[in-house]
Order: structure tokens, then C-alpha cells, then sequence
């Protein structure tokens, strides 16, 4: 710069013309600014869909964020009751916990300011605190933006056409990958664990496929469950329905992760050296087991592990009961479930095949001879179907049709089936008679969305071409003159709305009336439990409540030495609380026998 | 007796009008700023807030005798100064503001508004704070390069009028028609050295903010503060006046006092608001520049007056 | 003296009116916060409206905007301003980091509660609060002072010991001088 | 840049490999070529960088803690104007005894960053002057950046945690004990994270 600058003397000057400019100060606190589109102000959880997974509190690299329990939420199927907790003294507002809520209850608001001279204000609970919250979000998970995986990995099946072609199994399960994939979709929230009647470790053993841990998976499967694989292929896995991403996506597929780890172990022998149990000493003590099945099995291997001596009576020339006998082979192949039983075998448990107690042997002898007896017998009398001309050749419950077929026979159901019933077993029975040759037809009561059985049978059924005739009530079964089925009258129903608020019920339509030819009909709608083999003495001792025998919540009879689990005593009916009241029975024997 | 006891009344009055004033043309100048920079800025009586505040603030801290000082010799200064320079003219409706003026002043005067800033020195200079002291050593500095022109520009009337005092100015300003007119070089001397007394940008390199914390009154809080401002705005009104005085023939009552002195004032404010900062040798280079032609073209164009 | 709404006088009155309108902030940028200013003091947001004004010593300040987290290193400078800031004296703290952490909350060079080392008498949430924040949490120190409740000065005084311990804890080497409130 | 040739890359990383015996130089892609060597050559080489390759800027130091292999690794970055060419030096030193030499005469800026590595990982330089403090002050614990300083623990013992938050619960840790379940010890290392 000279001595002489004019320039730089009178060039500023022109600035002044901002004098005439409105000020563009935003005349805070008179008016405000509206905030940034998805603006990451205060957060706001809905207490009502929020589930208490915990993974915000997880992800929360501050460790900002505590589950607590408030007063006015219990925990429930699904739900932990912890709602999160939010410091703001450690809150960056980064928004990962928002991110990766997997049900979308926790939100950002608009609402920026928080200001306190106190500073343990800051310790504040969303959704309790600010109520008013719901109206002013701005940063909201959605599908889209979260970074919660909601899709699964698909499961390869086998085509519809070749699965009827034979029993192989039509599901092909998942690849390393896949599963790895999978199985890092998992949040490890736990909330599975209290609906799984048998309380699997589910997060940690899905975490250690994550982590590549494969045997270390199958330990922790073992840990309260021996027919781990069993329970990986037809498990009916109502853990699944509780998921946390289930909330907004798929859940986690729970049940094929498990059989993606069992499946590393492909002998016996592998899996006795990958789960090396911890076998402790004999200790004198005799148990005897009454039945085979899951129940029984549970509570044999448990108990064998424990140092008992254990023998199971059972009555067919394979041990696993109805999973054995009442479940097709395309679903669990006997190799799989045998491969388990074998590696029970290896670890001392001991099975009497074809020893029907009651004929081969007499209960009072094993009750005698033993310390403690534990019944785990199932239903295996098939329900009638209840209509007339049930008498009929051709008339065959689905429950020995897929005895028989498991047992190797190939029965003759001609050329057109019918199968009544909507459970599972009902799809069974169906599935299999497509694969003996026949055409199927499902008449069930309700509609399609009521049926008890798993979805994925359902559409199983579908692909396989089985026609599935919902509203539907047989009436009456007509045979020829040798008494051989060719036909079954039925009515159309519709459902109208119970006025006792229960469920809609079918109510069958006036004059619809129709025939179907068909040559075999399969009555698929329950069965009972044949007590035949207890004798007046021991059935009295044992309180029978309409046909399930009544137990404390340690699987104890009213005869203190009687213990008993599976179908014929929980009403659940599936593999998986058979298990459960096997491996709670063995905690109580061991405690009734060992004080 | 009765003028005796007029003029003491007159002194405070003197003094209560210059604060006030010129606390109020402070407010004033942070609006005006605020809106070249294009927000709504303080209210206007935001300075007298702030003075309040600062007389109630503790002020435990001090650094020795000279610092107490320093703020009182700039009060001294600034009323000493606000004391010979005559505020209202004539007989006017409060002819007390006249005050002490007497022949021979506008030296003394010169000498006096110095008088603050080296008061304000030495008390900076114990505190020891290097930055007030940096701040003061630019001030001075800066000081020698505007008081150049400016004495130039006063020699100019003096010659010019062939008399030192204001009150003869003013009378030959009667006779002749204001000074700003037939001695305009001397004018724009004056008032291009004005710019740097006001130490408004860009000439506030002294005080700069957060540059050097504030300058020389780093170690001044509270009332030390208070009593700096409150100098700060009767030296303000002090200047203006003289200003008035000498070139436009003061005023005679209040209302043309305030529309003269604030027509004045705006040109450093404004110039100031709008400009970025001189470094202080820039800003000395400036005042060597243009200004001190100014006034040596004024002396040349008295003396051939 | 406590003052309540009864006994208050109109000295006080007076005092607290312009105490409160007239806050000099030390603009001492300790931590990421700092950017929030600008706008809340520049056109933006204008907090010279409501007589807030920036000032670059202790000495003249009347609040010592904490913005952000303190390192170590950091935290013995704001004492030594603190404490050479003439009273009455108030100190905002803001972001999370002030309050419990922040982010920082498992730094080995951050403190996480400001509180055990200076008396805070505001805190605005955020990480960092915006402008408009920033502004409310001023409005609310206003409030205080008027009901003469920003009293943290008098409370640093009282536990004096209790501060400096928890100080001296942090800043092993303590070779601070004393200042003569 | 269109130029996916390689060449003047190669060239260095062949002029290096020429000069100096046991360096091992590669061109990890454009303009990046990386040598490392042992560290007694370091000086050596980065002055023939500097002098004869026209490697004039140190843009970077830094050191890389291998708490597993008991070695530190230091990373010089040089960046050479004219050819456009980063030249990234590494070599190991150990971590018992983490001495280096100082290359501060060679470029200036090296000072700051030897003065960082002193502080934060305990890298003694001889001959090197620069003041002790830099962004710790009175700092008498392990080296807070080497990977054996737990800084959560230091935290806990040094600062304050504001209270009120005790009542926390594991989400795990309720579900399992409201339905009985007991996660074996051997199976908890896969659960969630507290």
C-alpha cells in the first residue's frame, strides 16, 4: 500500500449500500428455523411396539444407552419388559441405535434443545419423558434406511416335480456361506430363548456359526438338547416367531442354522469327539425309561451323562418314537435321526428295542427294578374321524400311514386321496400319498390362513401339487358293496363370527352338497394317548387329567418315583417341549434321587 | 457567588450531557455497524446496560497503585479535556456550557487529549500483560501518525485566524463563515486524522479483539471497565465538540449540537464499519499520506491566506 | 445473600436486570462446540441483540462458555480463566461432554464431569447444540440470574477444598497462583 | 491421470532397490511405490530420497504398534512434486527398546511428529531436542497410544462418571434368569457384549 492510496481508501465505502438490506437474522427465540429434513434431535422410543432387544444399548459406542425396567411394563413372550434408558451426558447423536432398531420403535424427534442447571436431568428415558415426542419425529428407521437385515437368505428347496418322485429330503439347507450369512443377521437379543420350551442358547450358539465356530455351535446345541439335528429340520421353532426382525422382515432362520451346525457333524463318532461330553463316574442309581421318543431320549442322555444307569423300553425296532414313525422321510431321514441315537448309545445310554411294555415286559417289573421311572410314551391312538361309514375299507388314519410308510411298506391308496385335517400331520399324510402316486385332496373346516399347520408345509403341499379344500365338511364316507371306499360327501361351509367372541367358526352352507370319488380317505384330526400298558394300580397312583398325565413343573407324577414328559403330558405336542420336559425331568431326578 | 455555583452545576451538567450523549451515540454506532453487517444489532441503550453492569461487577483483582490510576487519569483527561472546550455558544438557553475555554487553549487542549493515553499506559504498562502492552506500544504508535495532520490542520486555523484559543475561533468563525469552508484543506486533514482518534476500524489495530484479547484494557475488568467506558464516551462527545467548535462554529442549543456533532461523528463510524484492518505501520503510512498533505497544503494556503 | 422473591430488593432488581442483559462471554474455544458461535454471534442469529457480547479476557468476561470437551491440558487453562474472571461469574457448559462425557467418556486425556472441577450453572445438551440452543441456554442463565439462582461463584468459593482436590487429582503438577477473589 | 503404465513408479522403486542392498521396494499402484528396509539405513535413505530422487516433502510419520509380533513400525511418507510419486518407508523396530534414529536435521517438520511419538508411544530419539511436553502434561503412566496402555481402565481411575445409572440391566441376562435357563460358561463368550 503507497502513501497515496486513493483505492483502497474509498473502495470500502461501497459496503455501505448494505445499509439498505433487511438484516437476515432470524429473530430467534421469535421465530424458529425449522429443522433439517430427518434432523437428529431428541429421541423418542413407542414403549408399546418396542420389544426391549437391547440392541440399542448394544450399539452405543458411548454406552449411553442402559435397558431398564419400568413400572408399568412386565416382560412378556417377545418382549424383554427393559425399555432403553438414555444418557445424554455420553449421546452423540449419531443415530446408530435408531438405525439398528429392529422394530422402528425408537426414533429422533425434532426437538433440539435440552437445557438443565441440573446436570443428572440428562439421565432420561424416551418415550416416558417425552410423550409428545410421537408427533414431531424426524429421523425415523424405516425398512429402507435401517441397518437391521431384514431379508433371509433363501433356503434352496428342490423343485415341486422331483419331490414327488421320491422321499428324499426336499429342503437342501444352507451352504457355509449361507449360513455364516445368516447367522450374522442375528442380533443376540435373546428373546428367543424364552419362548423355545426347551430355553436353547440361541444367540450364543447362531454367534458362534457367525464366528466360524461350527463345534463350538454344536456344544452349545448339545448343552440341553441331544437330538439337535432333528430339531434342526423339523423343529416347529416358535423361537422364530418371536425374532426381532420378524417384527419388520423375516426372522432369523433359527431352525436351519441349527441343522447347518449338526450337520458339520456327519457320524456318530464325529459328534462324540466334537461334543466330548464330560461323562461323570456311575453312581448306582437305575432309571428306567418308558418309550423312546424325544421325551425319553432327552432324559436317557442327560441322565447317562449324569453317571445313572439308564435303559429305554422301547417298543418298535427304532428308537425316536413319533419323530421316528409320524414324521416323513423327505422331512428327516432316518439315517439323521439314527446317527443322534447312535451317539446316545456310544455314551452308555442303553435301549431295549422291541420291548412293548405292558407285552414284553410289565411296567411293575421296571418300576421295581428301578430308582426312578420316567414316561415318555406320546399318543399314539389315533381320534375317529367321527362320521358315518368310517367303517370302510380305505378308511386309514394318517398317524399309520406314515407308520407304515416310514417302516418301509408302500400301501395301495389308489388313485384319488382325501385327507381331513389341517395339521400338520394332516400335510404329512397328504405329502405322502402325492409321493406313493396318488392325486391329494385336503378338505379342512376354516379357511386356509387357520390351519394349524406350519406355513411352510403349507406350501409345501402347494408345490407339490396337493389341492387344498378349505370350508370343507365331510359327512359321510360311501363304499361299494365290498365295503371299499368311492366316494365322501361333503358340505361347503362358511365362517361366520362366533358370538362368543372365540374364533370364527364354519358353518356349513344349506344344500351344497356334493360327492368326490375317491379311493382312500385319511382321517388326520388328533390323537390320544393309550395308557393300556399301566395297570389299575399305577393308574390310580398317576392322576390322569382327559388323557394327559398331571405333573408338577418338575415333571413329577403324584407317585413321586414316576416321572413323565411329551405328548401325554404337555399340550403343545411337538418334539421340541417333549425334549424340554425330558431335560427338566432329569434336573428333578437328579435332585429327588441325589439329595 | 451565583455564577460560582452556576458554573459548578454547569461543570456536572457538562459532564452527565457528555456521558449520556455519548453512551448514546456508543449504542448508536453498535446498531449502525450491526446493520452494515446486515443484523438487527443491539438496542440503543444497550452502553448504559453495560456500564451499569460493569460498576456492579468485583473487581479484587489489581496489579498495584498505576493500575488504579490508569482509569483515573483517562476520567481526568476526558473531562479535563470535555472542561476547556465550550459545548454551547452565545446565549443559548443554558449559556453555562461554556465552561473554563480561555485564550490560548486549543495547545493545551492538543496536550491533553494525549494526557489519557499515556495515563492509560503507564497503568497498563505495570499489569504486565503482554498483550495491553502490545496494544499500547500500537496505540502510541498510531497516535504519532495521526496527530501529525492534525496538529498541522490546527496550526493551519491558528495561523489562519492568527489566534489559539476556541472562543476566538468561534468569533472569527462569526465574522467569516465557518472554518470548514474557508480553510477546507485544513477540514479534511482534521477529519481524515479524526478517523484514526476514534480508533474505529480500520484503525483499531490498538484494541484489536481477540487478536490481542482486547489491547491495552486486557487487565481492566469491572469498574476499571466501567470508568474506561464511561471516559471513553465523554472523550468521544469532548472531540466532536471541539470539532464543531472549530470548523462549524459550534452551536447554539442542544438540538443543533447533537445534529452537528452526530453528522461528524458518522464519518469515522461509517468509514470505520465498513473497513477491515490496518496493521499499524499501514494505518502511519495512511496518515503520512493524504492526511498530512491535507495539512501542509492548509498551512501553505493560511499563510497565504 | 439468597435472595427471594420477597425480601428481593430493588438494588438487586436493578443489578439483576442488568447483569442479566448485558453478558460477556469469554470466548474460550475449548472444544468442538466452538463452531456453534459464529453463527448464534454473526448475522445468523445476532445474540448482540440481547446484549451477549464476545470478549477476549477474564477479566471483563462474566461467562465462560465451556464448548465442549476438556482435555487435561485444556481443563487447567479454563481454571486459571475462571478463576481470574471477576464475580459475578457463570459458567455454561455445553455438548454432552460437559455433562458425562460425551463421546470422549473413555479418553485417558478428557475429564467427563466438568462440575467436579468448576460450578456449572447451565448446561445445553447436544453434540453439538445448535445455534438456537445455544441461545435458549443463555436465555435460561438470564432467567437464573434475575431470581439470583446462578450462583456457582459463591459455590466455588464455599468448596473450594472439594474443587481443588478433585483439581489436583487430575493436574499433578500444580503450580498455579492463587488468585485473590 | 490417464498414465496406468507404471513406469516412473517402477523406476523408483528399481533405483532404490539398485542402490541400497537390502531393501525391498514395490509399486503398491499409481504414483504409490512402498520400500522397507532395516533401520539402520532409514537415515540413508531418506536422505538419498530427499537429495537424488527428489523426494522434498515429508508429509507424514507415524508408527504402527504390532503388540503381537513385539515390534513397532515406522512409516515415513515422502511425496516428490515433480514426479507426482508418494514414497512410503516402513521399518521395524523393537518394542522392548524403541529407539530411532532422528531425523529431524533432515527435514524440519519431523521434529513435531518425532515429539508426538516420544509422547504417545515411547519412541526415544538420541540426539534429538525438542521440548518434553507436547499434548500431555505431566504425564507419568505408560505411553497412552502403545496398544498395552488400557485406557478404559485408566479412565475409570482418573475421572468421573456420573452416578444414577446402576440400576441397568442386561437384557440377556433377564430373559435367562426369568425362564430358569443357564447359559454355560463355555458358551458366554458368545453372547451379546455387555
Amino acid at each position: 500500500m503507497a502513501f497515496f492510496d486513493i483505492k483502497g481508501l474509498v473502495n470500502p465505502l461501497s459496503t455501505l449500500k448494505q445499509f439498505g438490506n433487511k438484516p437476515h437474522t432470524v429473530e430467534y427465540p421469535k421465530k424458529h428455523k425449522e429443522t433439517a429434513d430427518r434432523y437428529r434431535g431428541l429421541h423418542f422410543n413407542d414403549l408399546e411396539a418396542c420389544i426391549g432387544c437391547g440392541n440399542c444399548s448394544t450399539i452405543c459406542m458411548n454406552e449411553a444407552i442402559d435397558m431398564i425396567h419400568l413400572d408399568n411394563i412386565e416382560g412378556s413372550e417377545g418382549d424383554s419388559g427393559l425399555r432403553p434408558r438414555v444418557d445424554n451426558g455420553r449421546c452423540c447423536w449419531c443415530a446408530l441405535c435408531v438405525e439398528v432398531c429392529p422394530t422402528g420403535s425408537l426414533n429422533m424427534t425434532k426437538q433440539d434443545i435440552f437445557i438443565s442447571s441440573d446436570a443428572d436431568a440428562f439421565l432420561w428415558t424416551p418415550g416416558v419423558s417425552n410423550p409428545e415426542g410421537k408427533d414431531i419425529l424426524s429421523f425415523t428407521s424405516d425398512e429402507k434406511t435401517s441397518l437391521s437385515l431384514f431379508d433371509r437368505v433363501p433356503m434352496p428347496e428342490m423343485e415341486g416335480e422331483e419331490r414327488v418322485k421320491s422321499f428324499a429330503e426336499t429342503m437342501l439347507y444352507y451352504t457355509e456361506e449361507a449360513a455364516r450369512e445368516e447367522a450374522s443377521r442375528c442380533i443376540s437379543c435373546s428373546l428367543c430363548t424364552e419362548v423355545c420350551p426347551d430355553h436353547m442358547h440361541i444367540p450364543e450358539y447362531i454367534n458362534a456359526i457367525a464366528r466360524g465356530e461350527d463345534e463350538d455351535s454344536i456344544r452349545i446345541i448339545y448343552d440341553n438338547n441331544p437330538l439337535g439335528e432333528m430339531c434342526g429340520k423339523v423343529c416347529t421353532r416358535r423361537c422364530e416367531d418371536v425374532c426381532a426382525l420378524q417384527v419388520r422382515g423375516d426372522a432369523v432362520a433359527i431352525r436351519w442354522l441349527k441343522e447347518y451346525a449338526m450337520s458339520r457333524a456327519e457320524t456318530a463318532d464325529i459328534l462324540k469327539e466334537i461334543v466330548n461330553p464330560d461323562i461323570q463316574p456311575a453312581n448306582g442309581k437305575k432309571i428306567g425309561i418308558v418309550g423312546g421318543g424325544p421325551a425319553g431320549l432327552t432324559a436317557g442322555y442327560y441322565l447317562a451323562l449324569k453317571g445313572f444307569d439308564v435303559t429305554i423300553f422301547e417298543a418298535n425296532e427304532y428308537a425316536g418314537g413319533m419323530v421316528m414313525y409320524g414324521i416323513p422321510k423327505y422331512r428327516l431321514p432316518m439315517d439323521s435321526l439314527n446317527k443322534q441315537i447312535d451317539y446316545m448309545k456310544s455314551i452308555g445310554v442303553k435301549i431295549q428295542f422291541n420291548t412293548k411294555v405292558g407285552k414284553d415286559i410289565s411296567f411293575d417289573d421296571i418300576y421295581k427294578n428301578h430308582d426312578a421311572v420316567f414316561v415318555g410314551v406320546g399318543f399314539q391312538k389315533p381320534y375317529n374321524i367321527g362320521i358315518d361309514g368310517e367303517e370302510a375299507n380305505g378308511v386309514i388314519p394318517a398317524v399309520s400311514l406314515l407308520f407304515d410308510v416310514n417302516s418301509g411298506k408302500t400301501p395301495d391308496l389308489g388313485h384319488k386321496v382325501v385327507v381331513i385335517g389341517g395339521g400338520n400331520v394332516a400335510i404329512d399324510g397328504a405329502r405322502v400319498s402325492r409321493r406313493l402316486g396318488s392325486e391329494v385332496v385336503i378338505m379342512y373346516r376354516r379357511r386356509v390362513e387357520d390351519m394349524p399347520a406350519d406355513w411352510e408345509e403349507i406350501e409345501g403341499a402347494e408345490v407339490e401339487a396337493v389341492d387344498i379344500m378349505p370350508q370343507t365338511i365331510p359327512i359321510e364316507i360311501i363304499s361299494d358293496e365290498n365295503n371299499k371306499v368311492t366316494g365322501i360327501k361333503y358340505l361347503k361351509a362358511e365362517m361366520k363370527a362366533d358370538a362368543g367372541g372365540g374364533r370364527p367358526r364354519p358353518v356349513p352352507i344349506e344344500g351344497s352338497e356334493a360327492i368326490m370319488e375317491v379311493s382312500t380317505v385319511i382321517g388326520a384330526i388328533g390323537q390320544e394317548a393309550d395308557y393300556s400298558f399301566l395297570s389299575d394300580e399305577y393308574m390310580n397312583k398317576i392322576e390322569i387329567n382327559r388323557g394327559r398325565m398331571v405333573v408338577n413343573d418338575q415333571q413329577q407324577t403324584k407317585d413321586p418315583k414316576i416321572f413323565a414328559g411329551g405328548d401325554a403330558v404337555n399340550r403343545t405336542a411337538d418334539a421340541i417341549s417333549a425334549i424340554a420336559d425330558g431335560y427338566r425331568a432329569v434336573k428333578a431326578i437328579e435332585k429327588w434321587l441325589m439329595k | 457567588m451565583d455564577e460560582f455555583w452556576m458554573k459548578i452545576i454547569g461543570f456536572v451538567a457538562t459532564v452527565l450531557l457528555a456521558f449520556v450523549v455519548g453512551a448514546v451515540y456508543g449504542g448508536l454506532v453498535r446498531k449502525i455497524i450491526a446493520r452494515t453487517q446486515n443484523r438487527i444489532g443491539p438496542p440503543w441503550y444497550q452502553n448504559f446496560i453495560d456500564i451499569l453492569k460493569l460498576y456492579s461487577k468485583s473487581s479484587a483483582i489489581n496489579h498495584g497503585f498505576m493500575q488504579h490510576i490508569a482509569p483515573a487519569m483517562a476520567i481526568t483527561a476526558s473531562v479535563t479535556v470535555l472542561m476547556f472546550v465550550p459545548v454551547l455558544t452565545g446565549d443559548g438557553w443554558f449559556p453555562w456550557f461554556e465552561n473554563l475555554n480561555f485564550k490560548g487553549d486549543l495547545i493545551f487542549l492538543v496536550y491533553m487529549m494525549v494526557f489519557g493515553s499515556l495515563g492509560m499506559a503507564l497503568g497498563i504498562g505495570q499489569t504486565g500483560n503482554p498483550n495491553a502492552a502490545i496494544g499500547v506500544s500500537r496505540g502510541l504508535s498510531m497516535m504519532v501518525g495521526y496527530e501529525i495532520p492534525f496538529v498541522m490542520a490546527l496550526v493551519a486555523l491558528m495561523v489562519q485566524t492568527e489566534t489559539t484559543s476556541i472562543t476566538g475561533l468561534m468569533e472569527y468563525q462569526d465574522q467569516h463563515g465557518w472554518l470548514m469552508f474557508s480553510s477546507p484543506f485544513a477540514f479534511i486533514a482534521a477529519v481524515m486524522a479524526m478517523l484514526g482518534m476514534f480508533h474505529y476500524g480500520p484503525f483499531d489495530v490498538a484494541f484489536a479483539p481477540s487478536e490481542l484479547a482486547s489491547g491495552p484494557p486486557s487487565e481492566f475488568g469491572g469498574k476499571y471497565l466501567a470508568l474506561m467506558m464511561t471516559s471513553g464516551s465523554i472523550f468521544a462527545f469532548a472531540k466532536l465538540v471541539l470539532f464543531v467548535d472549530i470548523f462549524m462554529n459550534g452551536a447554539s442549543n442542544l438540538i443543533i449540537l447533537v445534529i452537528k456533532t452526530l453528522v461528524l461523528y458518522m464519518i469515522p463510524v461509517l468509514y470505520g464499519a465498513v473497513s477491515p484492518r490496518y496493521r499499524t505501520e499501514q494505518a502511519i503510512r495512511y496518515f503520512w499520506g493524504w492526511p498530512t498533505f491535507f495539512g501542509a497544503l492548509a498551512i501553505i494556503f493560511a499563510i497565504y491566506y | 445473600m439468597p435472595n427471594d422473591k420477597n425480601s428481593q430488593k430493588i438494588v438487586d432488581m436493578i443489578t439483576g436486570f442488568a447483569r442479566s442483559n448485558s453478558l460477556f462471554m469469554l470466548a474460550y474455544g475449548t472444544g468442538c462446540g466452538d463452531i456453534e458461535i459464529p453463527p448464534a454471534m454473526t448475522s445468523r442469529y445476532d445474540w448482540e441483540r440481547f446484549g451477549y457480547r464476545k470478549m477476549a479476557t477474564p477479566r471483563q468476561a462474566d461467562v465462560l462458555l465451556i464448548s465442549g470437551y476438556l482435555a487435561t491440558k485444556t481443563l487447567k487453562r479454563v481454571i486459571r480463566s475462571y478463576e481470574q474472571m471477576q464475580e459475578p461469574k457463570y459458567v455454561i457448559g455445553f455438548g454432552s461432554c460437559t455433562i458425562n462425557g460425551g463421546m470422549y467418556w473413555d479418553s485417558y486425556n478428557t475429564i467427563n464431569m466438568l462440575d467436579h472441577y468448576i460450578p456449572v450453572d447451565v448446561y445445553i445438551n447436544g453434540c453439538m447444540p445448535r445455534p438456537e440452543a445455544v441461545m435458549s441456554g443463555l436465555f435460561e442463565l438470564q432467567e437464573m440470574i434475575k431470581r439470583g439462582d446462578a450462583n456457582g461463584a459463591q459455590k466455588y468459593r464455599e468448596n473450594l477444598e472439594w474443587y481443588r482436590a478433585n483439581q489436583k487429582k487430575i493436574i499433578k503438577n500444580w503450580k498455579m497462583p492463587d488468585y485473590n477473589w | 491421470m490417464t498414465d496406468i503404465s507404471l513406469e516412473k513408479e517402477q523406476k523408483i522403486a528399481d533405483e532404490l532397490e539398485r542402490t541400497f542392498p537390502n531393501l525391498t521396494a514395490r509399486v503398491r499402484r499409481a504414483r504409490r511405490v512402498m520400500a522397507s528396509l532395516e533401520k539402520e539405513l532409514i537415515p540413508s535413505v531418506l536422505v538419498h530420497a530427499k537429495d537424488n530422487l527428489g523426494f522434498h516433502h515429508l508429509s507424514h510419520m507415524s508408527v504402527v504398534d504390532w503388540i503381537e509380533d513385539e515390534h513397532f513400525e515406522m512409516v515415513y511418507t515422502l511425496w516428490n512434486h515433480e514426479k507426482r510419486v508418494q514414497l512410503t518407508i516402513k521399518t521395524m523396530i523393537s518394542r522392548d527398546n524403541a529407539t530411532m534414529a532422528n531425523i529431524d536435521t533432515i527435514w524440519r517438520q519431523a521434529n513435531t511428529y518425532q515429539r508426538e511419538m516420544r509422547e504417545m508411544f515411547g519412541i526415544e530419539f538420541p540426539g534429538f531436542v525438542g521440548e518434553k511436553d507436547f499434548l500431555l502434561e505431566d504425564w507419568d503412566e505408560m505411553p497412552p497410544m502403545r496398544r498395552d496402555f488400557d485406557t478404559m481402565e485408566y479412565a475409570n481411575k482418573t475421572y468421573f462418571s456420573r452416578p444414577g445409572r446402576e440400576d441397568a440391566q442386561d437384557v440377556r441376562d433377564t430373559i435367562s434368569k426369568r425362564n430358569g435357563e443357564e447359559v454355560p460358561d463355555f458358551a458366554k463368550k458368545y453372547s451379546r457384549e455387555k
